[in-house]
């Protein structure tokens, strides 16, 4: 049954790709590295996508060609994934830019530091007393506080 | 044809073990390039150039670029050990990886 | 609790792919819709490339909806990174083999974009491949010189006509002949570069759009101050 | 046949489009002619959406774009809940637009808005799988750019947050499209609803409908994929918070009920929603329950009430529809009048004491809204709970949990929304400063109170409302007149060769 055909691996690879960036993206707490887990889940969904329409022995979908009556490979999937390669690229220019902003106000892509600072500024600007905040100390610090507490954390992106 | 895919699609995938795995984030956003690349070959193998055309353009250089200028304006262009940009292969002369080094030497450090 | 919650959703999703993909790939794909698209494509529509036929004929609104999407990003872009301080520092300049080969660059990626624009319902390629090499001109002599400012308002300008001139077509389709986006003008003669109706036309506001979208996405990128204050 | 370009549906998601690209180079023509630009397109959407209904009389027809037929090309499918959700997107849109702004900022804020407005409508008319997915694409990255509209750290993490697992649910309904294409080779729905018995009756069927659910579901704030809800609520401007809560999640639910209804008509799809619908529906409530400030407890409650949507939606057949348009049509109106509370109500709840007290109407109208939300009596929320729970109990042992939780989670609401009340209308000395003294807007303060009106009215009007939607939810399970319209009798569609 599993045979090496064509198919077969294309599928293990473009399941692969996309297992293996939702896993990144779930266990990793680096925005950037987040953000490449899902260009790399991206792509393998393309390919899934792509693999929907292959057929074997058949020839691209351009007219001129191959000899005339020669099937050729179904041309929805392919236009669906040029489109879906577009967005992909938009949403993570979009995401770029909010991630410099993000870098800027707080100094850290580390997704959990950021999640503090957040809530802790949203408390704040809702005036929410520091003590019954879950998060101690929130407040708007533009930067965290010292490079000695930096350092203690693991950073670049690894959990 | 066969072989072409297999020995592309473990390339691939590890490529994409690579982006989350290695350390500094030049080298994740390279091995993500990788994976692009690795993918718009597939696409040639499963007779779809103009899908292949658009990944390679896209995929692999456009969003590369968007990605290292990500990490050029948020100062983490920098690769592992180097201290301020002595480095040759950090472009903006050590201007960005210096400013913010002094503030958050953990990467570098670690 | 949240790690574990995630934990739990991402073994879940995995099962749930790996469970997809030992059903999968078994037995062909019935082509249903294509193979019809396959048969009628030449006469419908008159493109010698079928992806494209499908991109800008069967499935136009879709490539609308994606202009959209694009410009939507640039837009939502320009609104995050769009106050730059007067007299922020900008990255230093390159040195000159780059902006010399920035400039040979420039008109050589400017010509092999529009070529691809246009032949786009002929070969591989099409009005989103052009596009992004006519960005990556533009975007080559910004790199290269950092001090080189975009004209976002005359690129605002561009593709908002372009994206106007898409939709305009449609409109021009729908008014005439009863729905939107309707191939008009006549076929042509399959394989010439003036064939297949409007599509070329299409094609082109797609090409102008999306380069003057990716262009002016990658400035506001790298226009934004060049480090933190 | 002069007439009906007029009526086209293609233009309510066509002319938000072309304004939003024309806006740019309007406004450097002209400012003011920029400014009525957006409204004027959202007027001429409802005309035309309006115009459609009446000469339609409920009739559903289907519209192939670029005059291909309907399996090739893309098709959008007119019906009565079709019209009924199109024509709600510009009328909320108009509730909450930002007149007052200007300058380049207020120009991109107006693009945004229109290209939301476009693929919300797209959400509701399309009738093409693709394309609902590009459409709920645009609705997306328009949403990305308006939550973070504040330029605050916090509002960017929440954004990037709300980026990443929004893209991530996008990949995972991309992988469902794919399974689907892969089974079926088509993606029109009434195409896919034909071929579905013999397809996709089966574990990989049930797991594109999972993947699809989840997906679709990040706008629906359903259970797994809602952790962005209460930040981004928290720090976009209310307007933007009540749009997306009231009105795009509402979209992004039809979408999920068309694909059940049509596509995977099976037990275990309905199951997996209820029970996903359920889990969110206590989480969203016990979260609302501990919130400490007025827009993240307005937030989790949202959650907790679109559980409840997909909850009734679950059910099968005429009263399940019914149930659960009664259910978001009503949360639609509380909610976004509760949000254009909010954009004067920011603060902790502790901060605003007495304010029921000062601002009489204001206070009033939360009291109103509070008592519909929690279900009482001649209110349109008791019914639309009755409805919920009566339809409930006509099924198995799962509905009956779903049951019993909806009266658990009605008695938590009816405790923090009291609990508010009570701080309102407290007889409070100097009441900290702050909340009255922001910028209310022109548009917002007006909204609540019409919002009321509409509560009101449809409690006197009751037994029309409730026979109006009776109508819709019977033509929206009639899965036969719905392949009929798209492929009319004369050129059957082609059988499946395999």
């Amino acid at each position: 049954m599993m045979s090496l055909s064509l198919e077969a691996i294309l599928y293990t690879g473009a399941i692969g790709l996309v297992v293996i960036g939702a896993l990144g993206l779930v266990l990793s707490h680096h925005l950037f590295r987040m953000l490449l887990s899902l260009a790399v889940a991206e792509a393998g969904g393309n390919l899934l996508v792509v693999l929907a329409g292959y057929r074997g022995g058949a020839i691209a979908p351009i007219l001129g060609y191959g000899a005339p009556g020669t099937p050729m490979v179904d041309p929805i999937p392919q236009a669906l994934v040029l489109t879906a390669i577009v967005i992909g690229v938009g949403v993570q220019a979009l995401a770029v830019a909010v991630l410099v902003r993000v870098y800027r106000a707080y100094g850290t892509l580390d997704l959990r530091d950021l999640v503090e600072h957040m809530q802790g500024d949203i408390a704040k600007a809702a005036g929410i007393p520091r003590s019954t905040s879950t998060h101690a100390p929130g407040g708007e610090r533009p930067l965290p506080p010292v490079p000695a507490l930096v350092r203690h954390q693991p950073r670049g992106g690894r959990s | 044809m066969t072989w072409i895919a297999l020995i592309v699609v473990v390339l691939v995938l590890a490529a994409a073990v690579a982006v989350l795995a290695l350390d500094n984030l030049i080298g994740a956003v390279v091995a993500s390039s990788v994976v692009s690349l690795g993918v718009s070959v597939l696409f040639v193998v499963l007779l779809a150039p103009d899908v292949a055309l658009t990944e390679a353009a896209v995929g692999a250089g456009l969003s590369g670029v968007v990605l290292a200028l990500g990490l050029r304006r948020t100062g983490l262009w920098r690769l592992e050990g180097d201290r301020g940009g002595a480095h040759p292969l950090v472009p903006t002369q050590g201007q960005i990886g210096s400013a913010s080094g002094a503030r958050q030497g953990g990467q570098a450090d670690a | 609790m949240r790690n574990l919650a995630s934990l739990l959703f991402s073994l879940g999703l995995a099962f749930l792919l790996l469970a997809i993909a030992a059903q999968l790939g078994f037995g062909h794909t019935p082509m249903v819709v294509g193979s019809r698209i396959l048969a009628d494509a030449q006469s419908d529509i008159g493109a010698a490339n079928i992806v494209t036929a499908v991109v800008f004929g069967y499935r136009g609104f879709d490539t609308l909806g994606e202009l959209s999407i694009l410009f939507a990003a640039a837009t939502a872009a320009g609104l995050v990174l769009g106050h730059r301080r007067a007299g922020a520092p900008d990255d230093p300049q390159g040195g000159l083999v780059l902006s010399a080969g920035a400039d040979l660059l420039f008109p050589l990626l400017l010509l092999v974009g529009i070529y691809i624009v246009i032949h786009g319902h002929l070969t591989p390629g099409g009005g989103f491949q052009g596009g992004v090499i006519l960005a990556a001109a533009f975007f080559v002599s910004v790199i290269a010189k950092p001090a080189l400012r975009l004209a976002h308002g005359a690129i605002s300008v561009i593709e908002g006509l372009a994206g106007a001139a898409f939709i305009l077509i449609g409109l021009w389709a729908l008014v005439g002949d009863g729905s939107f986006l309707k191939p008009l003008l006549g076929h042509g003669v399959l394989g010439q570069l003036v064939s297949a109706g409007t599509m070329p036309l299409l094609s082109s506001a797609v090409g102008l759009k999306v380069g003057s979208e990716l262009a002016g996405l990658l400035a506001h990128i790298s226009e934004s101050e060049a480090r933190e204050p | 046949m002069s007439v009906t370009w007029a009526m086209n549906p293609t233009l309510p998601i066509v002319l938000p489009l072309l304004g939003a690209f024309l806006l740019q180079p309007i406004a450097r023509v002209s400012a003011a002619l920029a400014r009525a630009v957006g409204p004027a397109i959202l007027i001429a959407c409802l005309w035309v959406l309006t115009e459609t209904w009446l000469a339609q009389g409920g009739r559903p027809f289907a519209v192939a774009i670029g005059g291909f037929a309907a399996p090739l090309g893309i098709v959008l499918y007119v019906d009565r809940i079709a019209l009924l959700f199109a024509a709600a997107v510009p009328t909320f849109a108009l509730l909450f637009w930002p007149w007052a702004g200007t300058g380049q900022e207020a120009t991109r804020e107006s693009a945004l808005l229109l290209l939301l407005v476009s693929s919300v409508t797209g959400l509701a008319l399309s009738g093409d799988l693709f394309n609902i997915y590009v459409f709920y694409e645009l609705a997306a990255v328009a949403s990305f750019g308006l939550v973070a509209i504040h330029a605050t750290g916090r509002a960017y993490v929440a954004t990037i947050r709300y980026l990443l697992q929004s893209a991530f649910g996008s990949l995972l309904a991309l992988v469902g499209i794919a399974i689907l294409y892969t089974k079926t080779g088509t993606l029109n729905l009434a195409h896919l609803a034909q071929l579905a018995p013999s397809t996709l009756h089966d574990p990989l069927g049930l797991a594109s409908f999972a993947l699809m659910l989840i997906g679709f579901g990040v706008k629906g704030e359903l259970f797994p994929v809602n952790t962005w809800v209460p930040e981004v609520y928290a720090t976009a401007p209310a307007r933007i918070a009540a749009l997306l809560a009231g009105l795009v999640s509402k979209l992004a639910v039809l979408v999920v009920v068309r694909l059940l209804v049509l596509v995977f008509n099976q037990p275990e799809a309905a199951q997996l929603m209820l029970v996903l619908g359920a889990v969110g529906m206590v989480s969203g409530e016990l979260s609302a329950w501990r919130a400490k400030d007025f827009p993240r407890m307005l937030a989790f409650s949202s959650i907790g009430q679109l559980g409840m949507v997909f909850i009734a939606f679950s059910l099968p057949g005429t009263t399940g529809v019914l149930a659960g348009l009664a259910v978001a049509f009503h949360h639609l109106v509380v909610k976004s009048g509760y949000f254009a509370l909010a954009a004067r109500w920011g603060g902790s709840l502790e901060s605003l004491s007495g304010l029921g007290r000062r601002s009489k109407l204001a206070g009033a109208i939360y009291v109103l809204f509070a008592l519909s939300l929690i279900g009482v009596p001649p209110l349109p929320g008791f019914w639309t709970k009755l409805i919920v729970l009566v339809a409930l109990a006509q099924h198995g042992s799962l509905e009956l949990v779903a049951m019993a939780a909806i009266l658990v989670v009605t008695a938590i609401e009816a405790n923090y929304l009291f609990r508010l009340a009570v701080v309102l209308y407290r007889k409070d000395k100097a009441a900290p400063a702050g909340p009255e003294a922001r910028a209310p807007g022109l548009g917002v303060g007006l909204v609540a109170p019409l919002l009321a009106l509409v509560l009101l009215a449809a409690t006197i009007a009751i037994v029309p409302v409730t026979e109006g939607l009776r109508k819709v939810a019977a033509q929206t399970v009639d899965v036969a007149s719905y392949v009929r319209t798209v492929f009319p009798p004369v050129s059957l569609p082609l059988a499946q060769k395999d």
